[in-house]
């Protein structure tokens, strides 16, 4: 009887019980900055300690938890259970006014849909960034429609159903007319910018109406 | 009374290398104080009461003891120790003589109670800090999760506009044809343009002098704006046709009425 | 019988369950290595969900385990447990060295929060010099708290988060021996009589016993 219990006694002094052992585990993986091998393990543990049975253990504990004790090599680390992966993102939506030269290029699009981009600068009269037409394309207002039928096969924009549901019309050809953008003043508003690249040299024109603005302030 | 005779033993062995060694140990101390509580602190662990027992009567002679021996030696007390001796001196006195009930301001007794309650609390915070320091700490005895996965920040922007700025954006790019024909239909301007197709079909008709009013066209007389406008275009147009060769212009004197006549 | 289901659908459809919430918070809270609140916690999970009940089943959850759910204000943080600080590389571990000045003023802070300098100067007997304040505002241990409303309006000091995260407390109640002091009126500012031989000006008192309420409400 003695000898039987003898040899237990003395495990149990030079090891702590499994239970233990995988409390240990779960503490240095878990403050651990970099995956931990089986062999690192049993250098932290006490001596006698069995790493690689109470490290099933520990994995069996944490299966179908918010974490998980995952192999990575042949070492150990927790990480986020792969369906919660969602939770470590978090989204900050900020609305920005679209810029001066992206309104001008969409409502370019819209009035003169479909459009390639040789046409839109020649409307804008400015050469339109790659990345304002990205960034409309991104948005979803914009997308791709058929190639022109022209010398190079031009690809075309159109506006998409989002771009209309953002601005509640029914269709592209709901959007005023040149003549009601008029009679609502629109055409009012800026008329010297506007007019400067008519006048030849476009210098004279937006610098007086600075000035104006200018005087004004003052 | 021990410490009396300590200061006796020292003053004793001035001079020999005891006294010099003990002096210098002394100076230590000295430093090794912060300020006149903590002073006063460590000397009352010498009565080995309870700071609620604390005889403070002896503390004060302790601490005058503490500074005649400093000023014996000649070391420079910050003020603030030779501000507490006054104080104890002071305290002392009071505890010694019978009060006077003439005397306004605190007791002897209700000082002492405030010195010792000073010295208490000063020795509580000591042990709390101790207590707190010897608490497990973060990062010694706990620690925290090694590998953080920090929420990655995803800024979404979503960009909006309007239908005004849709329409404003896009009337700025259009006004660049559409300006002026808008100018045009401001209905109290005539164009020079308009003022020259006009007379080169009535020049054919202007064989005699007649006046410049004449050539307006119809129903930009009465409006005096419009008037001013077709006026000064039918003007700049005849002057266009003189220079053309194809009209002749005249005026008798200054305000008189401008006259053209077709040129043969 | 759709009557029936449709309210559970709809249920099902707002929030996980419980359990699912509980792995949720899980993840997110093994994630951070800051606590987190239940705040927080909130707003990255689903809505619908009861972040403080799944709390619950999570720290119960972690009780004996070699990690467990530390309350620290009003926020959580998993912390490995302190008896197996053992295991734990020590030499990544370095804990500025705080000067006993330093120790005893951020003591002074906590057990006497909010305090002013004056105060702190006076429980001390000397003044309190600028770097020792410095270093345990740098630390993070120490905040400005709000001013006091006696002549002057100085500025008080109080403990952080940080400060309780640091030292493993749930909140300044719970700090030790805290009852006793106060119990044994060493936590009051006593007015002093006359001829104070003190650094401290001494403000009169009503701010005393607010203090430590204010304890409390926090």
């Amino acid at each position: 009887m003695s000898e039987d219990t003898k040899p237990k006694e003395k495990k149990l002094f030079d090891a702590p019980s499994l239970a233990e052992q995988e409390r240990m585990i779960e503490a240095v993986l878990f403050a651990s900055s970099e995956p931990i091998t089986l062999r690192e393990l049993e250098d932290r543990l006490p001596r006698g300690s069995d790493v690689g049975e109470a490290m099933a253990f520990l994995r069996h504990r944490y299966q179908g938890r918010g974490v998980q004790v995952m192999k990575v090599g042949d070492a150990y680390a927790f990480r986020t259970a792969p369906d919660l992966g969602f939770l470590m993102h978090k989204e900050t939506v900020e609305t920005r006014k679209l810029s001066r030269a992206a309104i001008e290029t969409l409502a370019i699009i819209a009035y003169h849909q479909p459009v390639t981009r040789a046409e839109i600068e020649e409307i804008r009269g400015v050469s339109v960034s790659r990345g304002t037409v990205d960034q409309l394309l991104e948005m979803e207002w914009v997308r791709f429609g058929r190639r022109k039928m022209t010398p190079g096969r031009p690809v075309t924009f159109v506006v998409t159903q989002e771009f209309l549901d953002h601005f509640g019309l029914e269709s592209a050809r709901d959007l005023p007319g040149l003549k009601e953008l008029r009679s609502a003043g629109l055409l009012e508003n800026r008329p010297l910018p506007a007019l400067a690249p008519t006048v030849g040299d476009g210098e004279d024109e937006p610098e007086a109406t600075e000035g104006q603005s200018e005087l004004f302030e003052d | 009374m021990a410490d009396t005779d300590f200061v006796q033993d020292s003053n004793e062995a001035a001079g020999s290398v005891a006294g010099r060694l003990a002096a210098e140990a002394f100076i230590i101390d000295v430093e090794g104080y912060e300020g006149p509580l903590d002073l006063l602190l460590s000397l009352s662990r010498t009565q080995k009461v309870d700071l609620r027992k604390i005889s403070v009567l002896q503390l004060a002679r302790q601490y005058l003891d503490f500074v005649e021996r400093a000023k014996a030696l000649r070391l420079e007390l910050a003020a603030d120790y030779l501000v507490m001796a006054a104080w104890l001196a002071f305290l002392k006195s009071r505890l010694l003589l019978p009060p006077d009930p003439t005397e306004e301001g605190p007791s002897g007794e209700e000082m002492a109670a405030h010195l010792a309650f000073q010295l208490e609390r000063l020795q509580a915070m000591r042990d709390a800090a101790a207590r707190l320091m010897g608490r497990d700490q973060l990062g010694r005895d706990f620690f925290a999760r090694g590998q953080t996965h920090e929420i990655t920040r995803v800024k979404k922007v979503t960009y909006t506009a309007t239908l005004l700025d849709l329409m404003q954006g896009y009337a700025r790019t259009r006004t660049r044809d559409e300006f002026r024909p808008f100018v045009m239909d401001r209905d109290a301007v005539f164009t020079m343009e308009e003022a020259l197709e006009r007379m080169r079909g009535l020049i054919g008709y202007a064989g005699d002098w007649g006046d410049l009013t004449s050539y307006l066209p119809d129903g930009w007389g009465d409006d005096p704006q419009r008037r001013r406008s077709a006026t000064a275009a039918t003007f700049a147009a005849s002057l266009e046709l003189v220079k053309e060769g194809h009209l002749e212009i005249r005026q008798k004197e200054i305000f008189a009425p401008i006259q053209l006549r077709k040129k043969d």
